[in-house]
C-alpha cells in the first residue's frame, strides 16, 4: 500500500519549508541591516527575487553540467529536508538517520561545485576552492560535536533523539553536550557561510564565489535551495541540541532562536582567511570537542 | 708501538690457544699403548699383506686410497707449479757455474745417488723408506745437477710423460685389483696369486706394495725434478 | 582436474600464453578470456558455498597445500575477480605489451591463491608470487619506486615468514584449521608467552600493513600505483591492496582469542584491535590530506587509495561485528570505486598522454562516458547517497560510534571531508573549466576500456541501492543478523538508512527541481570562457581555471606537519644502511692476508676460551 | 704435565702461526706456515709412540707386540706429503705476485678488497 | 653389476688427469673435448651410483683393497653422497662445455688436469668415509682449487690464490690437529667407528677435537670469519672455476662440517658448538649480503652472494634438528643449480663484453637476451620468488630455524635477504632497462645449457615432490647416525 499520508505530509512540508527559508533569508537580511544602523529591505525580498530571476526572459548556460548543478543541489536539499523530523511530523526520519541526514546535507554543495566548476570562471573555480577547504576544515569539529551527542543518547535515530530529549531534558541541559553544543554551533556559522566563514562566497573578494556565473533561472533555483537548506540546517540543529519540536511553532521558535545567534555572531566578526579559519577549527572547537567527546563516553 | 702491542697482543692469544691445546692433549697419555686397529695391523699384516714394514704396509695396502691421494697431491702440485709459472718461452738465467768441487763431485755421485733412491722405493716393504723418500732421493739428483750446470736441464718432455705413465699405471694396478678381486686397490700378487708366500722378509715379496713403490717413486722422481726445473727457470721475452 | 585449481591458474598459465604467443589481437583475448574464467567459477560455485566450504588440496614439496572457498573467502575472492575482469577489459586498450599481461595476470593468480589458500605454505606462497608480479609491473616503468615497494613487500614477507615460523614451532601445524585450534585452546593454557605472542602480532602487523599500505608503510603505494599501467593499477589498488585486509581478518580468524588473552583490553576496547583501528584512522587522515595535496592525478588517488584502505582497517580494529561488515562492505565498494577511478585515469593519460592537473581541464566535452564514470566514481567516493561507498562508510560511521572509539570516528569525518574535497578537485582540474588547447582534438576512450568502466560502475550503483545484497550475505557469513533490514534497508540497533527511499527521494527532489528549470525561461549555451571577469579577458592563450596549487591555503596551514616526511626519513634509513654496508665490506674485507688470518685465530681464541673457561 | 714432545709440538704450531700472524712478509708467512705443518706432524708422530717399543718393522726378535703404532707414522707420511705440495703452490703463486706487484710485503698486496 | 665398481668414480678421474701429460701437443680443442668427454663418461657412472643407491635404498660402500672397515678405507656413498656426487659430475659437465669459450689462458692441458682433478677431489670429500681420508681428499680439493684461483696468472689471481693458502693452511693444520687428537683417543680413524665411540672420549679431548675439526671444516665452508678468501678466490678464478667452487667445493666442506658434527654429536659439548656454529652462520649472511650491497662486480656480487646462502646451508645444518638438515640439503641442491646459472651467465658476459663489472650489464636484454634471462631467472630464485627453486628452500630453513627455537637467527638472516634482493634487484634492473646495444650472437651451447638449468629451477620450483624426497632421503643419510653406522660393515677390531 501506498503511504499517501505520508507523501502529502512531504510536500507540505516542502512547501512550508520554502516559504520559511525565504522568510529566514529576509529575516537574516533584515536584521544584519538593523545591528548595522541600516534599515534594510522587508522580509519578502528573496521571494520577490527569486519571482523575478525566475521570470527572466533567457538565461545562459555553458553546458549540460552547468544546469545540472543547481538542479541537483536543490534535489538533494529537499531530500535531506525530507529525513528530519519536523516537530509532530515525522516524514521520512525513520527511514535513514543522523548520518545519513548529515551527509544529505552536504550534498547539495557538490551540485554547486559542479555547476560552478563547469563555468570557466577563475572566481568560480576559487569558490569551490574555499568551500572546500571550510568544509574540510570544519568536518573535524562537526564530527566531534555529532559524536559526543551521540554517545550521549545512545542512538543516530534523529526521531528518537527527539523524544529522548522530550523525556530527560534537551542537549544543551547536559554538560558535556553543552560544550558540543558551543562546537556546533561555532562549525554552524560555516555551515551557513556567515561571518567569519563567508570566506566561499565573500561578495567583496571572489563577487559571490559559485554563484558568480549564474543568473535566470538558475540562480532561482539556487535561491530557493538556499532557502529550503537553511531551514533543514536550522531545524537540524534545533533536533539535535534543543530538544527538537513538539509542533511547527515550537520548531519555527527555535530555529529563529538559533537563526538569530548565528546572525549576532556574523555581525559581531569580521572574516577569516582560509588557512586561518582551518587553524583556528583545528585547535579550540577540536579541542573543546574532544572534551566533550571523553566526557561522554 | 702499534707493531709492539700487535706483537705482543698475538703472543698472548698464542698462549692462551696453547694451554687449550695442551690442555686437550692431557687427555691422551703420552707413550701409554692406544692402539686399536693399530693392534690389528701389527698382528695380521705378515699374513694378510707379506710386508715386515708394518708402516708401508699400512700406506700402500691398508690405507691405499691416502695414499693414492698423496700422489695425486703431488701431481697437483707439480701440474699447478708447472701451471703458474707457465710462460711462452722460458730459459734458465743462473749466471754462476757450480765450484769443481760441486761439480766433480756430481759428475761422480749422480748415478749413485739415483741407485739409492731406487734401493729406498724397491726396500720399501722391508725397510723404513718406500716411495715417497726414495723419490725425492732421485730429484735430489737433479736438483744437484741444476746447482751444479747453468745450462743443465732435465728432459721436460719426457720427464712429464713419465709422471703421466706412472700415475696412470698405479690407477691400472689399482683397477687390476677391481677386475679380479673385485676391489679397488685390492692386492691381486698377494692375495689372489700368492706370490712369494715363501719369501717373506726378502725383495720378492709383500704382494704388489714393491711394486706400487717402485711406480711412486719414479713418479715422485719426475714430479720433484719438474717442480725444480719450473721454479728455476724464468720467462724470456723477446 | 578441480575447478578451484582451474580458476586459481587460469589467470596465469592465460599470462604464460599471451607472453609466449605475443601477437597483438590474440594476447589481449587470451589475458581476458583467463581474467574472466574465475568470476565464471565463483558464480558456479555461490549456491554451494553458502552452505557448504570447498576445498582442496595439493602436495608440493612436502607441503600440504589446502585451498577452501568458504563463505568469506568467496566474497574477497569475488571482489578479486570483479577488478581483474575490469582490468583485463582496460589493459587490451592500454598495454600494449605481453610482458605487462604475463606479470598482471601473475599477479592475479597471486591474489586468489592468497585468498584461497587455507595453509599458511600457499598463503605465503602466492603472497610472493602476488608481490612479484606486481613488483615487477612497476620495476618496468620506474626503478626507484620499485624499489621502495620491493623492499618494503620484502620486509613484509619476511615478517611474515618469522611469524609463521613461530606459529609453526609453537603449534606444529601449518595448516589455518589446526592453527585456530590450538591457538584457542591456547588461550585458555597460555603456553606461549605474552611476549611471543606480541611478537607474532607485530611481526603480522607489518606484513598486512604493508600491503594494505597503512601509515608508517605506506610510503610505497604513491610511486607503485603512480608508476604503472594504470588499467593494472586498478587491480593493484583495487584488488591487491585488500589481500592485506585480508590478513588481519585472517588474524581475527586465527589468533583473535589467543591475542584476547595475551594483550588484554583497554579502556572495554582489545588492545590487539585498537592498535589496528588506530593505525587505520591515522592512515585515512594522514594519506587524505596528502591526497589532497598533490599535483598529479595519479598520485591523487594513490594517496586515496591508502587513505580508503585505512578505513577498511579502522573499521576490523572496531572489533565489533558491525565493524566486520563495515570493513568487509568497504573491501567491496573500495575496490570498485577506486578500480573504477583507475580506468577513468587510464583512459585521461591514454587520451591525453597528461597526468598533471595543470595540462588537463574541460575534458567532460570530449570523454562524455568516461565523464559518467568517473562521476559515478566521485560520488560513490565522497560517499554520496545513494552509492556504494555511502553504505559502507555508513556502516563504518555507526560502528566506530556505537564501539565508543569517537576519535577514531573523528577520523572518519575528518578523513571524509578530505575525500571530498579531494574528489572535487579531480572533477574541477580535469573535466571542467578552460580547456588547454592542445587538448581539442581528444577522443573518448577505446571500447575495452569503457567495457571495463562498465563492468565496475554498475556494482556502484546495485550494490549502493540494495546494500542490504552484501550486508545479507554477511549476516549468513557470520551466522548472526548483524545488520537487519531487506535489501534495500539496513537496520543496525542504533540507526537505519534505507537507501531505495533515498534514492526515491533524491528523484522526486530531483524533479521538482527540474520541473522548475524545465518551466523557467529557455538557455542560450555560451561557451565556457564566456564569462564574468571584472576585466580581466579569458582568452585561448590566457588560460585562468586555477589547476596548480588549488589547496594551497591548506598547505599553508599544515606547514608545520608537511615538514616531516615519512619518504624522506625511510630514504636516510636506506642511506644509512648502504654507509654501514660499505663500512663493514670495508672494514672486514679489507684485503690484508694477515688481517684474515688474524680472524682465524679469533675465532680459535673464543673456542679456546670457551673450552678453557 | 704433558710430555715434551707434546709440548714441543704444539709449541711449533704457535711459533709457525705467530710468524703467520705478524711477519709482514709472504716468504715468512709461508714459512710460519711450514713450521705449524711441522708441528702437526710432530704431534701425530707423538700420539703414536709407546713407551719403549721400537718401530714397527717385524723382523727379527720385534713381534706385534713390541712395536709402537703403525697408523700415525703412516699418516705423517701423508701429510708431509701434503705439506710439500702445499708449500711449493704457494711458493709459484709467491714467484707471481713478486712479477706482479715487485713487493713481498704483505700490506701492499690488497688489490682485492671490499 | 659389481657395487664396487663404483670406485670408478675415483679411478677415472684420476687416470685421465694422469693421461692427460701424454696428449699435450694435440692442441686446445683435442684436451677440451677430452675433458668433456671424460666428465660426461663420469657423469653417467654417478647416473648409475645414484640409480643402484636410490633404487635399492641402500648405501654402496667400497673397501680399498678388499679390506673392510675400520682396518681399510671405505667409501660410503649414501643417499647424500649418491646425489652429490652426480650433482659434481653433472656441474663439471657443464663447465666442461663452458671451458670452450671462458678458458684461454694457456696451459690449458694444466688446467685441464687441475679441472678433473678438481672434481675429483670433492667426490672424494663427499664419499669418503674415513676422517684422514678426508683430510688428503681436502687438501686435494683445495690445492687444485689454490693451483686454479691463480690460473689466470695475473696479480689478482696470486693474490687471491695467497689468501686462499694462508687461510686453507691454518685451517688444515687445525683440522690435522683435531684428526689427531680424535685418533688418540679412540684408536680408530673410521668415522663409523668413531661414532661409535665418541661418547666414551675423555670430554676434554673431545671438546679440543671436536672444535679443531669443525674449525678447519669451516674454513672450506666459508662461515665467517673464516671466509674472507671466499670473494677474492672466486673473483680470481676462471669462470667455470668460480662456478664449480659455488656449487660443490665449498658444498664439500660444509657437508664434511655437517657429517662430522652428527657423527661426534654424543660429545659433551656438542650443543655449545651448535650454538656457535648458528652464529657464525647467522653473521655469514648478514656480513655477505651486506659486502655484496653496493659491490660493481657482478661476479663479486654473487661471489658474497654465493657465500651468503651457503652461510644460510651452514645455519639450517647447525640446527642439530633432522628439518633442518632436510632443509640444508635441499637448499644446496637448489644453490647449486642457481649459481652455475649465475656464474655461466656472468661469466660468459664477463666473456664476451671484457668484464663483469655492472656497466657491462646494461642494456645485456638487448644485447644477449638468452643469457640476460638466465642471470635474470637466477637472481630471481636467489631472492626466494615463487615459481623458483631457492623459495622452497628458504621456506624450509626458516620454518626449521624457527622450530629449532631460533628466530632471532631466522630474522636476522631473513633482514640479509632483504639487501640481498636489493642488489639482485639493481642487477635485474640494469639488465632490461638501461642501457642499449646491438644484439650479439649467443653460443648455442651455453644458452642450451643455460635454458636447461632454467628449466630444472623453474620445475623445482613448480614441483618441488622430488627434489624434496631426495633431500629427505639424503638429509636422513647425514642427521641418522645409529643408522650411518649400522650401514658401515665394520668388522669387530676392538669396539
Amino acid at each position: 500500500m501506498f503511504a499517501w499520508k505520508l507523501v502529502l505530509e512531504a510536500i507540505g512540508m516542502l512547501i512550508y519549508a520554502t516559504f520559511i527559508g525565504f522568510i529566514f533569508m529576509g529575516i537574516e537580511r533584515k536584521a544584519m541591516a538593523r545591528i548595522q544602523r541600516r534599515i534594510g529591505p522587508p522580509i519578502y525580498q528573496p521571494i520577490i527575487d527569486t519571482l523575478k530571476l525566475l521570470g527572466k526572459k533567457e538565461s545562459v548556460s555553458h553546458g549540460f553540467i552547468y544546469d545540472f548543478g543547481p538542479v541537483f543541489a536543490l534535489g538533494a536539499s529537499i531530500t535531506a529536508l525530507l529525513f528530519i523530523p519536523m516537530g509532530n511530523f515525522q516524514l521520512f526520519s525513520n527511514n535513514a538517520d543522523l548520518i545519513v541526514v548529515a551527509y544529505l546535507l552536504e550534498v547539495p554543495m557538490l551540485g554547486i561545485m559542479l555547476g560552478a566548476m563547469s563555468s570557466g570562471n577563475p572566481y568560480s573555480g576559487l569558490g569551490v576552492q574555499r568551500g572546500l577547504l571550510t568544509m574540510v576544515a570544519m568536518q573535524l569539529p562537526y564530527g566531534l560535536a555529532i559524536i559526543a551527542l551521540v554517545q550521549h543518547w545512545g542512538t543516530f535515530k534523529l526521531s528518537q533523539l527527539v523524544a529522548l530529549q522530550q523525556l530527560q531534558g534537551w542537549s544543551i541541559t547536559v554538560p558535556a553536550l553543552a560544550l558540543a553544543f558551543i562546537v556546533f554551533d561555532i562549525v554552524f556559522q560555516a555551515l551557513l557561510g556567515l561571518e567569519p566563514f563567508d570566506i566561499i562566497t565573500a561578495p567583496a573578494e571572489i563577487s559571490m564565489g559559485p554563484m558568480v556565473e549564474y543568473g535566470g533561472k538558475q540562480a532561482a533555483i539556487l535561491f530557493t535551495q538556499h532557502a529550503i537548506q537553511l531551514f533543514a540546517e536550522t531545524a537540524f540543529f534545533a533536533v539535535l541540541f534543543l530538544g527538537g519540536a513538539s509542533n511547527l511553532l515550537d520548531l519555527f521558535l527555535k530555529q529563529l532562536l538559533v537563526l538569530f545567534i548565528a546572525i549576532f555572531v556574523a555581525s559581531i566578526y569580521p572574516r577569516f582567511t582560509i588557512d586561518q579559519a582551518a587553524k583556528f577549527f583545528w585547535k579550540w572547537p577540536t579541542i573543546i570537542g574532544i572534551v566533550a567527546v571523553l566526557l561522554t563516553m | 708501538m702499534v707493531s709492539i702491542l700487535k706483537r705482543s697482543l698475538a703472543v698472548i692469544m698464542l698462549l692462551i690457544i696453547g694451554y687449550w691445546l695442551a690442555q686437550g692433549l692431557s687427555g691422551i697419555p703420552f707413550g701409554q699403548d692406544k692402539m686399536l686397529v693399530g693392534k690389528y695391523y701389527l698382528d695380521n699384516v705378515i699374513r694378510q699383506t707379506g710386508a715386515i714394514n708394518a708402516v708401508t704396509a699400512v700406506v700402500v695396502n691398508y690405507r691405499g686410497f691416502d695414499t693414492l691421494g698423496e700422489v695425486t697431491v703431488l701431481f697437483i702440485a707439480s701440474t699447478g707449479v708447472g701451471a703458474l709459472l707457465w710462460a711462452k718461452r722460458r730459459e734458465r738465467t743462473a749466471k754462476t757455474e757450480g765450484s769443481i768441487v760441486l761439480k766433480t763431485g756430481i759428475r761422480l755421485l749422480t748415478p749413485f745417488v739415483i741407485l739409492f733412491g731406487a734401493y729406498i722405493f724397491i726396500h720399501g716393504h722391508l725397510t723404513p723408506g718406500g716411495g715417497f723418500p726414495g723419490g725425492a732421493t732421485i730429484a735430489t739428483a737433479f736438483l744437484l745437477l741444476y746447482m751444479a750446470y747453468t745450462m743443465y736441464e732435465i728432459p721436460r718432455r719426457a720427464f712429464e710423460n713419465t709422471e703421466g705413465v706412472a700415475g696412470m699405471s698405479y690407477v691400472i694396478v689399482a683397477l687390476i685389483g677391481l677386475a679380479i678381486g673385485g676391489y679397488f686397490l685390492f692386492d691381486w700378487i698377494w692375495q689372489t696369486w700368492h706370490f712369494g708366500v715363501n719369501n717373506v722378509g726378502r725383495i720378492l715379496s709383500g704382494g704388489f706394495i714393491p711394486v706400487i713403490y717402485t711406480i711412486i717413486g719414479i713418479k715422485v722422481g719426475t714430479e720433484l725434478s719438474g717442480i725444480i726445473d719450473n721454479m728455476l727457470r724464468e720467462e724470456v721475452r723477446e | 582436474m578441480n575447478l578451484l585449481m582451474v580458476m586459481l591458474f587460469a589467470p596465469l598459465i592465460a599470462g604464460f600464453l599471451a607472453w609466449l604467443l605475443d601477437f597483438k589481437v590474440i594476447r589481449e583475448v587470451i589475458g581476458i578470456i583467463g581474467a574472466s574464467i574465475p568470476i565464471g567459477v565463483l558464480a558456479y560455485y555461490y549456491s554451494t558455498v553458502t552452505s557448504e566450504s570447498i576445498t582442496y588440496s595439493l602436495t608440493v614439496g612436502g607441503f600440504t597445500l589446502g585451498f577452501h572457498l568458504t563463505m568469506l573467502t568467496w566474497y574477497f575472492a569475488v571482489i578479486a575477480s570483479i577488478v581483474g575482469i575490469a582490468m583485463a577489459f582496460g589493459m587490451a586498450s592500454t598495454s600494449k605489451s605481453s610482458y605487462d599481461w604475463l606479470f598482471a595476470l601473475i599477479s592475479f593468480t597471486g591474489v586468489l591463491g592468497v585468498f584461497l589458500s587455507s595453509d599458511f605454505v600457499g598463503f605465503f606462497l602466492f603472497w610472493e608470487l602476488m608481490t612479484f608480479g606486481s613488483f615487477m609491473m612497476v620495476l618496468k616503468r620506474n626503478r626507484h619506486e620499485s624499489l621502495k615497494y620491493f623492499v618494503l613487500s620484502i620486509i613484509g614477507a619476511y615478517s611474515m615468514l618469522v611469524a609463521i615460523g613461530i606459529i609453526y614451532a609453537k603449534t606444529g601445524a601449518l595448516d589455518f584449521n589446526t592453527v585456530q585450534k590450538a591457538l584457542r585452546l591456547d588461550a585458555m593454557v597460555g603456553s606461549i608467552s605474552r611476549g611471543e605472542t606480541a611478537l607474532i602480532y607485530t611481526l603480522f602487523l607489518i606484513t598486512f600493513g604493508v600491503k594494505a599500505g597503512a601509515v608508517p608503510l605506506h610510503v610505497w603505494a604513491p610511486g607503485a600505483y603512480s608508476e604503472n599501467d594504470q588499467s593494472y593499477t586498478a587491480f593493484f589498488s583495487g584488488a591487491l591492496s585488500k589481500a592485506g585486509v585480508y590478513g588481519f581478518v585472517l588474524l581475527y580468524i586465527l589468533m583473535g582469542a589467543k591475542l584476547y588473552t595475551a594483550l588484554g583490553v583497554f579502556n572495554n576496547h582489545l588492545v590487539f584491535a585498537y592498535i589496528l583501528a588506530w593505525i587505520g584512522a591515522i592512515t585515512v587522515v594522514v594519506a587524505s590530506f596528502l591526497a589532497v595535496l598533490q599535483e598529479d592525478i595519479r598520485k591523487l588517488f594513490a594517496y586515496s587509495s591508502v587513505g580508503q584502505v585505512g578505513y577498511i582497517l579502522l573499521g576490523l580494529g572496531i572489533g565489533t561485528g558491525l565493524g566486520f561488515a563495515g570493513a568487509l562492505f568497504h573491501v567491496l565498494s573500495h575496490a570498485i570505486f577506486k578500480s573504477l577511478f583507475w580506468l577513468v585515469t587510464a583512459a585521461i593519460i591514454l587520451r591525453t598522454g597528461k597526468t598533471r592537473f595543470e595540462d588537463l581541464g574541460g575534458l567532460a566535452e570530449k570523454m562524455p562516458i568516461t565523464f559518467t564514470m568517473g562521476l559515478i566514481a566521485v560520488l560513490s567516493l565522497a560517499g554520496i547517497p545513494p552509492m556504494a561507498g555511502f553504505a559502507s562508510k555508513w556502516l563504518l560511521y555507526e560502528a566506530a560510534i556505537s564501539a565508543h572509539m569517537p576519535l577514531v570516528a573523528g577520523a572518519i569525518f575528518l578523513g571524509s571531508g578530505l575525500a571530498f574535497a579531494y574528489v572535487v578537485r579531480f572533477l574541477y582540474a580535469v573535466w571542467f573549466g578552460q580547456r588547454p588547447s592542445d587538448l581539442d582534438d581528444v577522443k573518448e576512450a577505446p571500447l575495452p576500456l569503457l567495457i571495463g568502466m562498465v563492468i565496475l560502475a554498475i556494482p556502484n550503483l546495485v550494490f549502493g541501492i540494495a546494500p542490504g545484497l552484501v550486508t545479507g550475505y554477511f549476516n549468513r557469513l557470520f551466522g548472526d543478523t548483524i545488520v537487519g533490514g531487506n535489501y534495500f534497508r539496513l537496520v543496525t540497533p542504533t540507526g537505519t538508512y534505507n537507501a531505495l527511499l533515498v534514492t526515491v527521494i533524491l528523484i522526486f527532489g530531483l524533479s521538482i527541481a527540474g520541473l522548475i528549470y524545465i518551466y523557467g525561461a529557455k538557455t542560450r549555451k555560451i561557451p565556457v570562457i564566456n564569462t564574468y571577469q571584472s576585466g580581466n579577458p579569458v582568452t585561448e592563450e590566457y588560460n585562468l581555471s586555477m589547476r596548480k596549487n588549488f589547496y594551497r591555503p591548506l598547505a599553508e596551514a599544515l606547514g608545520f606537519w608537511l615538514k616531516y616526511s615519512w619518504d624522506r626519513f625511510y630514504e636516510r634509513l636506506a642511506n644509512l644502511t648502504e654507509d654501514f654496508a660499505d663500512w663493514l665490506r670495508e672494514g672486514f674485507y679489507n684485503g690484508n692476508a694477515q688481517s684474515y688470518s688474524w680472524y682465524l685465530t679469533i675465532v680459535l681464541l673464543i673456542l679456546a676460551l670457551w673450552g678453557v673457561l | 704435565m704433558i710430555s715434551a714432545y707434546y709440548f714441543g709440538a704444539i709449541s711449533l704450531v704457535l711459533i709457525g702461526l705467530y710468524a703467520v700472524l705478524v711477519k709482514k712478509n709472504v716468504l715468512k708467512m709461508l714459512i710460519g706456515l711450514s713450521i705449524m705443518e711441522t708441528g702437526v706432524n710432530l704431534l701425530l708422530v707423538s700420539i703414536g709412540y709407546i713407551y719403549g717399543r721400537s718401530a714397527p718393522i717385524l723382523s727379527e726378535g720385534i713381534g706385534p707386540n713390541q712395536a709402537v703404532d703403525p697408523i700415525p707414522q703412516a699418516l705423517v707420511l701423508t701429510a708431509i706429503v701434503i705439506g710439500v705440495a702445499t708449500t711449493a703452490m704457494a711458493l709459484s703463486v709467491a714467484i707471481i705476485l713478486y712479477q706482479k706487484y715487485g713487493t713481498l710485503n704483505v700490506e701492499e698486496i690488497r688489490r682485492l678488497r671490499g | 653389476m659389481n657395487v664396487q665398481y663404483a670406485s670408478l668414480l675415483i679411478a677415472i678421474p684420476l687416470i685421465t688427469a694422469f693421461f692427460v701429460p701424454l696428449m699435450k701437443g694435440l692442441g686446445e680443442k683435442a684436451i677440451k673435448t677430452y675433458v668433456l668427454i671424460i666428465t660426461a663418461i663420469q657423469a653417467g657412472i654417478a647416473t648409475w651410483v645414484f640409480e643402484e643407491v636410490y633404487t635399492t635404498g641402500k648405501p654402496i660402500i667400497v673397501m680399498a683393497g678388499g679390506w673392510r672397515p675400520p682396518v681399510g678405507i671405505d667409501l660410503y656413498i649414501g643417499p647424500f653422497a649418491a646425489l652429490f656426487v652426480l650433482i659434481v659430475a653433472l656441474v663439471s659437465f657443464l663447465m666442461a662445455v663452458f671451458n670452450f669459450r671462458a678458458v684461454k689462458v694457456e696451459p690449458i692441458d694444466k688446467y685441464a688436469m687441475l679441472f678433473l682433478l678438481l672434481m675429483l677431489g670433492a667426490t672424494g670429500m663427499i664419499a669418503t668415509g674415513d676422517i684422514f681420508n678426508l683430510f688428503v681428499f681436502m687438501e686435494i680439493t683445495a690445492i687444485t682449487a689454490y693451483a686454479l684461483t691463480a690460473y689466470n696468472k695475473t696479480g689478482e689471481a696470486a693474490e687471491a690464490s695467497l689468501k686462499y693458502m694462508v687461510l686453507g693452511g691454518i685451517g688444515s693444520s687445525f683440522f690435522l690437529i683435531g684428526v689427531a687428537l680424535i685418533y688418540g683417543a679412540t684408536g680408530t680413524l673410521n668415522m663409523a667407528q668413531i661414532a661409535q665411540l665418541a661418547g666414551n672420549i675423555n670430554p676434554t679431548v673431545a671438546q679440543v677435537a671436536l672444535a679443531l675439526v669443525i674449525f678447519g671444516l669451516a674454513v672450506e665452508a666459508e662461515l665467517f670469519p673464516l671466509n674472507a678468501w671466499a670473494p677474492d678466490a672466486y673473483q680470481a678464478a676462471p669462470h667455470p672455476v668460480t662456478a664449480m667452487f659455488s656449487a660443490f667445493v665449498v658444498k664439500a666442506g660444509i657437508y664434511a662440517l655437517a657429517r662430522i658434527l652428527y657423527l661426534m654429536s654424543a660429545v659433551g659439548t656438542w650443543k655449545n658448538i651448535l650454538h656457535l656454529l648458528i652464529a657464525m652462520a647467522t653473521l655469514t649472511v648478514i656480513v655477505a649480503e651486506f659486502s655484496a650491497l653496493r659491490q660493481r662486480n657482478v661476479k663479486r656480487m654473487i661471489a658474497y652472494s654465493s657465500v651468503s646462502q651457503v652461510g644460510l646451508i651452514g645455519l639450517a645444518f647447525a640446527l642439530g634438528t633432522q628439518a633442518g638438515v632436510d632443509a640444508g640439503v635441499f637448499q644446496m641442491i637448489n644453490h647449486a643449480i642457481i649459481k652455475v646459472l649465475l656464474f655461466l651467465g656472468v661469466g660468459y658476459v664477463a666473456v664476451q663484453l671484457g668484464g663483469a663489472e655492472i656497466e657491462n650489464f646494461r642494456g645485456l636484454g638487448k644485447r644477449m637476451p638468452l643469457t640476460a634471462l638466465g642471470v635474470t631467472v637466477g637472481s630471481m630464485s636467489a631472492v626466494g620468488i615463487p615459481l623458483f627453486n631457492i623459495f622452497w628452500s628458504k621456506l624450509r630453513i626458516i620454518l626449521a630455524t624457527v622450530d629449532a627455537g631460533y628466530a632471532w637467527a631466522a630474522a636476522l638472516v631473513l633482514g640479509a635477504s632483504v639487501v640481498e634482493a636489493v642488489y639482485y634487484f639493481r642487477l635485474v634492473h640494469a639488465i632490461w632497462f638501461t642501457g642499449e646495444g646491438e644484439r650479439l650472437r649467443e653460443s648455442a651451447p651455453l644458452v642450451a645449457i643455460m635454458l636447461l638449468l632454467i628449466a630444472i629451477i623453474v620445475a623445482i620450483g613448480i614441483y618441488p615432490n622430488y627434489a624434496w624426497s631426495l633431500s629427505q632421503k639424503a638429509g636422513n643419510d647425514i642427521f641418522n647416525v645409529a643408522q650411518y653406522i649400522k650401514n658401515v660393515p665394520l668388522m669387530g677390531v676392538g669396539a
